[in-house]
């Protein structure tokens, strides 16, 4: 019985004459924390978006947990216990941090679709009391009631976390999170993403920060134009000349 | 849904006021009301049943204390009530939802003709109809959104309107609109004895015209009103909320938006069709006109006029355009002259002279004129200015600072 | 206060009953006085006033002919009440009118928006009457404007004296007791203006139809093709097109070719100004010849307005009126003086036939003696008169339409000043015009309806 | 065959004024981001430019009809023609003409006034508020016009020398196709209009930019310093085209003040047919809702599908947005949410 959650096999993508993605293969153990560098323009979005359903590849399998994720909608996919942070911070700007904490937990309760137009959303006790838990366990709990729009990008980053968090999934998505953040508010969040990998999430991070992914990643894989380079541990991929010529040139260390 | 239905009744919820979240929720009616208590969501139901129930007394004094402009403020209210659903709650802006009030309309008054009298029967079908025919077209234009999708929805419409007036006379009885007429069968009617009065639509005996066609039209309103406010505090509301502030957020949250979207179109659809099955109700005729753009656009500019997602603004909304078609276009220069009765002759002259370019044939001017004057001073609709009246107050009584609470889902 | 006005108290409905029930059982004459001493019918002016409701078009392409029979109005109003030169108060045979407004009662108005809808015109219908306690609403400029006020008149037991209306359906399928209808309809139309089209154009024509969408245009086109084809006539081709369409060159576009000689309008307002201008100034029908006649175009309805929007394309085209201020007779001069001396210019036949109306309902309720509207009904129905500017005139009781004689004009070649637009071809004789009331089915209803005082 | 050629010369004309007024639509649309509901009010006030340009000409010394005594009647003869006899005839029959010299000026300025006064507060609010800010603002201006021309239509002619119809069969040696001469003079007019604004667009660095703006709103912040500027100008072009459009339909349509309001609907229809954004997109789809509306007129298409002509715009806008997601050419994100 292989521990393997994520598995991508010869995934590729063409936009136009661009090859996007070139035959990538990448294999993510459950529990995990899987580290995706390369320069920009690897393919590293691209591929996430392949995960999450947005963009469909041209050839190859993505299988999360057994099952195969092509031809899925973005709301199956995350149904199937994908969550996603952006790059720039999705959430619901209209409305309160309690109430965007509430939403992806009614997710994982009603399913895809279903209609509850009577009763009060704030009178759904387990609902409710998970959203409280969550917003308690990053920090959020002062701003509840702030609309979210108001909020720092910091602050909305770690309501996203929160609102994936609360759903529980199996597999979390990071695009950058600490892309554009202060070196504090990095080291808040690196701290953060290490107190969440205690729980035992498995975790796929694309990042630019070298300080970040080593600090955080179990295995590490390098991407360039389109396809997996090399893969390792952190150290490992620190040493590999390879991956210092290609993509580190040492500007980072 | 068994589980909210008990929690609404027993409402557990007030059992955990100690809980943090209960005490700096904010309030007031821009609020979404999603952390308001229920007890205060069944005051507002109490006072809106009471504000509307007496509008014929407390209405008199401005000219419209009369059934008929009342039946059409509230029937006008329910209208823009279920367009709320859509528009304010989930941003879907829908430029055809005339469509559902004709047919609602229609449908009534084809079983006045068939069946019966009987106001019920009439509505439960206009409703029927009104949302099946939401279904259709929701399910098709709902394949867009933004601009592409208020052009679908505007498309449906109009050809709607279009062929009601001409090739489907038959149906709709064309320009001179469908009629009750003394011949018609009335199948239901005839079967328990009911010998066909005057073609007047009744509720077990009651003539629904003039001021019962209000109150049965007002009780409607406030069922209609609190069924929005349940709307809104429920999960289903939080959704339509979430898809208005971020759709690409609720794909990827695991939801599927297009059935919520469908069903807030078939539920504002179903709105429409009461709202147009109560027109033929308190007044047994229906005409293509209900179905035209302008009529979708009428709604639409309710709604904003009020303001968009609010829950009273629709309403209030629809009122004041009534009362300006109504009213002011009622008034002459005699009536000027009486209004500026107490004023010195010349000065009587004058303010006549100003003012009956807004009046009279000119009252679209006046109404044009409010359009760009609340959206220019008040980006919420009336109740922003309401909201903002009422900070003041309260800032003035008690001194503290009127946090500007954001007015929900007004953006 | 408003509750005051409660239309459904019990106490109210059993005193109705009762004083119906005590209707059928006495004497004419003393039912009459019952009911005008029992306030128990709609709207019973109580004061020293009486109050009339004025529906016209205040909005929307119509605006202007609204504006024109709103000055008739007014000129009816001052005339009831013994102001200014008193029009055809004098002239009106056989008249009650006395000149100090109706039964004594001072007249007042109120008006309102009809917006050429159906819903609207109704919705300000009932505030006069609900709100504004009109005792009678007159006015409007389109037939669907006056079906449905008219029926809702009918429910609320309240008098409809139609403004301009030409379908056959006001007077005849949906026609109403309460509704009363003084300008002609599409079948006189045809029926006076057949004739004149065989003498002018000879009786071997093919016919090519384009007829607005809906129910007037239907109608309108029914009647002249009937009209026509009596004459021996062909119709080639009738196309329907949408109502404010604007731009008729895709319709007109296939008429030259289409083997037809005759194009024949069946448009009214806007369609008609925009349809008839095309046709002349763009498509220069009127410059063609086809199988060797000179092409032509008729417009079976005319207005003066109309008229003025096609400008010079209507020199030389035919068509029907209800009445013109030219018309070489009494009342009609004595109503183009006292128009056109309060207004400066002279009354539209909109303004005329809504004029006639005030009158003919003030003089209807002095002859009945009461505002009791069955009463007034039956002073109407049957009334014939003379005197208002279209000779001898009949109100046929059995669908409240008026008969009387039929103008066919043209537009006028050489206007010698600029309300000069139309020159009268012939004036056709009542009877040509005159048909069986049954050809349009219908029914009139009941006069006792218990209506809003109900 | 005759009546194939002639139903597309209809949908050219036609499609010409669709094609116009789309185009100042989706220009503002495109680069300011607002929707216009006043657009064609803008088309009604050109035509009403060519009205009052029409009655300035005709300001006439008014010769009494001594037949009418309680009245007062008479005949008009302008003074252009008492003063200048034939030469001031002429120029009164150009007077359509003629008028865009009134009109280039009078909209430009009404566009600044309006994008000065009012749109450009509205940059950045909902597209709700544009909307019933825009209506209102549509309204208020037709009922000024009304209130000084008056509610109905206004007869106003061709030049002579353009009215009526030309033997367009003889051309091409296809007998039975005559067809109104201004019609084609407006068709040709539009192509000139069109291709104008285009040539601007595309040469000069003005267009570039907002090309580019076009392109990518998220790019119009980078416009420069003078964007306010820049905003005004586009808003007074678009203002100027719709004008202009009005000033030539007139001798087709007798204007009245609810003008706008006909064409207000079937304008967003032919943008959004078109695609949000694209200019070419909107000339394309003018042109063919303006064929297809001809076609689905004629009797033998009305004789298989009753009332298609009532329909056709509405029908055809549905088809091709279900088809195409994002109209004929409009681009992902523009006015989609």
């Amino acid at each position: 019985m292989s521990t393997e959650l994520l598995s991508i096999k010869g995934v590729s993508k063409r936009f136009g004459g661009l090859r996007a993605l070139d035959d990538v293969n990448l294999s993510v153990e459950k529990g995990s924390v899987h580290a995706i560098i390369g320069p920009n323009g690897a393919g590293k979005s691209t591929l996430l978006n392949c995960l999450v359903g947005r963009i469909i590849p041209d050839e190859g399998s993505v299988t999360f947990d057994g099952d195969s994720l092509l031809g899925h909608k973005p709301h199956q996919i995350n149904q199937a216990g994908i969550a996603r942070v952006f790059q720039t911070p999705e959430v619901f700007g209209d409305l309160s941090v309690f109430e965007n904490v509430m939403i992806p937990a009614c997710a994982k309760r009603d399913g895809a679709f279903r209609i509850n137009a009577w009763g009060r959303a704030r009178e759904r006790r387990v609902v409710r009391e998970e959203a409280e838990h969550i917003l308690d366990d990053l920090n959020l709990w002062q701003q509840r009631d702030q609309i979210v729009n108001s909020m720092s990008r910091g602050d909305k980053r770690r309501l996203e976390l929160a609102m994936c968090l609360v759903q529980h999934p199996k597999l979390l998505l990071l695009d950058e999170p600490t892309a554009g953040m202060s070196r504090a508010d990095t080291n808040n969040t690196v701290d953060l993403l290490k107190k969440i990998a205690e729980r035992g999430v498995t975790k796929v991070i694309i990042e630019h920060d070298m300080h970040v992914v080593f600090s955080l990643a179990d295995k590490v894989s390098v991407m360039a134009q389109g396809t997996v380079i090399a893969e390792g541990t952190p150290e490992e991929i620190k040493a590999s000349e390879r991956v210092q010529e290609a993509y580190l040139g040492g500007a980072h260390l | 849904m068994s589980q909210s239905v008990m929690t609404s009744q027993e409402n557990p919820g007030e059992g955990m006021g100690e809980s943090p979240a209960e005490s700096h929720a904010p309030r007031g009616d821009g609020m979404r009301g999603f952390l308001a208590s229920s007890r205060s969501d069944w005051l507002l139901v109490a006072v809106f049943a009471a504000a509307i129930l007496t509008m014929p007394i407390w209405l008199a004094p401005i000219g419209a204390g009369y059934p008929d402009i009342l039946q059409k403020f509230a029937i006008f209210g329910i209208f823009a009530l279920g367009f709320n659903i859509l528009f304010g709650f989930s941003g879907y802006l829908s430029f055809g939802h005339a469509a559902f009030l004709g047919a609602g309309s229609y449908a009534a008054v084809w079983m006045f003709k068939l069946l019966s009298m009987n106001a019920l029967i009439a509505l439960a079908f206009a409703i029927v109809v009104g949302g099946v025919f939401a279904l259709l077209i929701g399910f098709v234009s709902l394949r867009r959104s933004g601009i592409y999708f208020s052009i679908l929805t505007l498309a449906f419409a109009q050809m709607s309107y279009n062929l009601a007036y001409s090739v489907l006379t038959p149906i709709t009885n064309g320009e001179t609109g469908l009629q009750v007429t003394i011949s018609d069968p009335r199948v239901l009617d005839a079967m328990f004895g009911g010998v066909a009065r005057r073609g007047v639509p009744e509720l077990f005996g009651m003539e629904l015209q003039g001021w019962p066609g209000f109150y049965f039209s007002a009780v409607l309103l406030i069922l209609a009103f609190f069924l929005t406010l349940r709307i809104r505090n429920s999960t289903f509301g939080l959704m339509l909320f979430a898809i208005k502030s971020n759709q690409n957020r609720m794909n990827y949250t695991g939801f599927a938006t297009r059935p919520y979207l469908l069903a807030a179109f078939v539920i504002s659809g179903m709105y429409a069709g009461l709202a147009g099955g109560l027109l033929a109700v308190t007044d047994p005729l229906a005409g293509a006109d209900r179905m035209q753009w302008t009529a979708s656009g009428e709604v639409v500019l309710m709604t904003i006029l009020g303001g968009v997602g609010t829950l009273l603004g629709p309403v209030i909304g629809a009122a004041v355009m009534k009362y300006l078609e109504q009213i002011f276009s009622s008034f002459n220069e005699g009536v000027l002259h009486r209004t500026f009765d107490f004023l010195p002759t010349g000065l009587q002259d004058f303010m006549v002279a100003i003012t009956s370019p807004f009046v009279g044939e000119g009252w679209q001017l006046t109404l044009g004129l409010l359009f760009m004057i609340v959206v220019i001073f008040l980006p919420g609709g009336i109740m922003e200015g309401v909201r903002r009246i009422a900070s003041r107050f309260r800032s003035g009584r008690g001194g503290a600072s009127p946090t500007p609470a954001p007015a929900g889902g007004g953006h | 206060m408003a509750i005051d006005t409660t239309a459904w108290s019990r106490r109210r409905i059993l005193k109705t009953g009762a004083a119906l029930g005590t209707g059928l059982a006495v004497p004419h004459v003393f039912v009459r006085n019952a009911w005008s001493q029992n306030n128990q019918f709609c709207n019973n002016p109580t004061g020293g006033n009486v109050v009339l409701g004025f529906n016209v078009p205040q909005s929307g392409p119509y605006a202007d002919e609204g504006a024109d029979e709103l000055r008739a109005f007014k000129l009816a109003v001052q005339h009831l009440n013994g102001e200014g030169d008193g029009g055809l108060m004098k002239t009106l045979k056989p008249s009650s009118l006395k000149g100090n407004g109706v039964l004594g009662k001072k007249v007042t108005f109120v008006t309102g928006d009809t917006q050429t809808k159906s819903d609207a015109a109704r919705a300000s219908a009932k505030r006069m009457i609900e709100a504004d306690k009109a005792i009678m609403i007159s006015g409007g400029s389109s037939s669907g404007v006056a079906v449905a006020v008219q029926s809702l008149c009918q429910d609320m037991g309240v008098i409809f004296m139609a403004g301009l209306t030409h379908s056959n359906d006001t007077t005849g399928k949906d026609k109403r007791r309460y509704g009363f209808r003084h300008f002609f309809n599409a079948y006189m139309s045809g029926q006076a203006l057949g004739p004149v089209l065989g003498e002018e154009y000879g009786k071997d024509r093919k016919a090519y139809h384009l007829t607005a969408d809906y129910t007037w245009g239907w109608t309108q086109e029914e009647s002249i093709k009937n009209a026509t084809e009596a004459l021996g006539w062909q119709t080639v081709q009738a196309v329907r097109t949408p109502l404010g369409a604007g731009d008729f060159s895709q319709y007109l576009t296939p008429v030259l070719n289409s083997g037809a000689d005759v194009l024949i309008l069946n448009h009214y307002g806007g369609d008609m100004v925009n349809s008839l201008r095309q046709a002349v100034t763009q498509f220069d029908m009127k410059s063609k010849q086809v199988n060797g006649k000179d092409f032509q175009i008729v417009v079976p309805l005319f207005s003066e307005l109309m008229a003025q929007g096609a400008g010079d394309a209507v020199k030389g085209i035919l068509g029907t009126a209800n009445w013109d201020w030219k018309l070489d007779n009494e009342a009609s001069k004595v109503l183009a003086k006292s128009f056109g001396e309060a207004y400066g210019s002279p009354p539209s036949q909109a303004a005329q036939t809504c004029y006639v109306q005030t009158l003919l309902y003030a003089n209807a309720v002095e002859t009945a003696g009461t505002f009791y509207p069955p009463e007034v009904i039956k002073a109407l129905e049957g009334f014939e008169f003379d005197g208002m500017g279209n000779g001898p005139t009949l109100y046929r009781a059995e669908d409240h339409q008026c008969f009387k004689d039929c103008l066919v004009v043209r537009g006028k070649e050489n206007p010698t000043n600029q309300f000069d637009l139309m020159e009268i071809v012939k004036v056709v004789p009542r009877d040509q015009v005159t048909y069986d009331p049954s050809i349009f089915g219908g029914e009139l209803g009941p006069a006792d309806v218990k209506g809003c005082a109900a | 065959m005759d009546a194939i050629i002639l139903q597309i010369l209809n949908g050219l004309d036609k499609g010409g004024a669709y094609a116009l007024i789309a185009l100042g639509l989706t220009l503002i649309f495109g680069t300011l981001g607002v929707v216009n509901f006043a657009h064609g009010a803008l088309f009604m006030l050109g035509a009403f430019c060519s009205v009052t340009f029409v009655r300035i000409l005709t300001i006439s010394e008014r010769v009494r009809d001594e037949s009418v005594t309680f009245f007062e009647a008479y005949k008009e003869i302008p003074y252009l023609e008492i003063w200048y006899g034939d030469a001031g005839k002429a120029i009164v029959a150009w007077a359509v003409p003629l008028s865009i010299l009134l009109a280039v000026p009078v909209m430009l300025l009404v566009g600044f006034a309006m994008e000065r006064g009012l749109i450009r507060f509205f940059y950045k609010r909902s597209h709700a508020e544009q909307i019933l800010v825009t209506f209102g603002l549509a309204i208020v201006l037709q009922e000024i016009v009304k209130y000084f021309f008056g509610a109905n239509p206004i007869p106003i002619t061709a030049p002579p020398a353009l009215a009526g119809s030309a033997d367009i069969g003889a051309l091409f040696g296809l007998p039975n196709i005559s067809y109104p001469m201004w019609r084609i003079v407006y068709f040709l007019f539009s192509l000139a209009v069109i291709a104008v604004v285009f040539a601007f667009l595309q040469l000069t660095t003005f267009g570039m930019v907002v090309r580019a703006g076009m392109a990518d709103r998220e790019t119009v912040g980078l416009l420069g310093i003078n964007i306010g500027r820049k905003f005004t100008i586009v808003f007074g072009i678009a203002a100027v085209v719709a004008g202009l459009a009005g000033v030539m339909y007139t001798p087709i349509l007798a204007p009245n003040y609810h003008l706008g309001m006909e064409f207000l609907v079937l304008s967003f229809v032919v943008v959004v047919v078109g695609g949000m954004g694209s200019l070419v997109g909107a000339v394309f789809a003018g042109f063919l809702l303006g064929i297809l509306q001809s076609f689905a007129s004629m009797t033998e298409v009305k004789a298989i599908f009753p009332g298609i002509d009532q329909i056709i715009i509405y029908l055809v806008a549905v088809v091709i947005l279900l088809v195409r997601p994002r109209g004929l050419m409009g681009r992902r994100g523009v006015m989609e949410a």
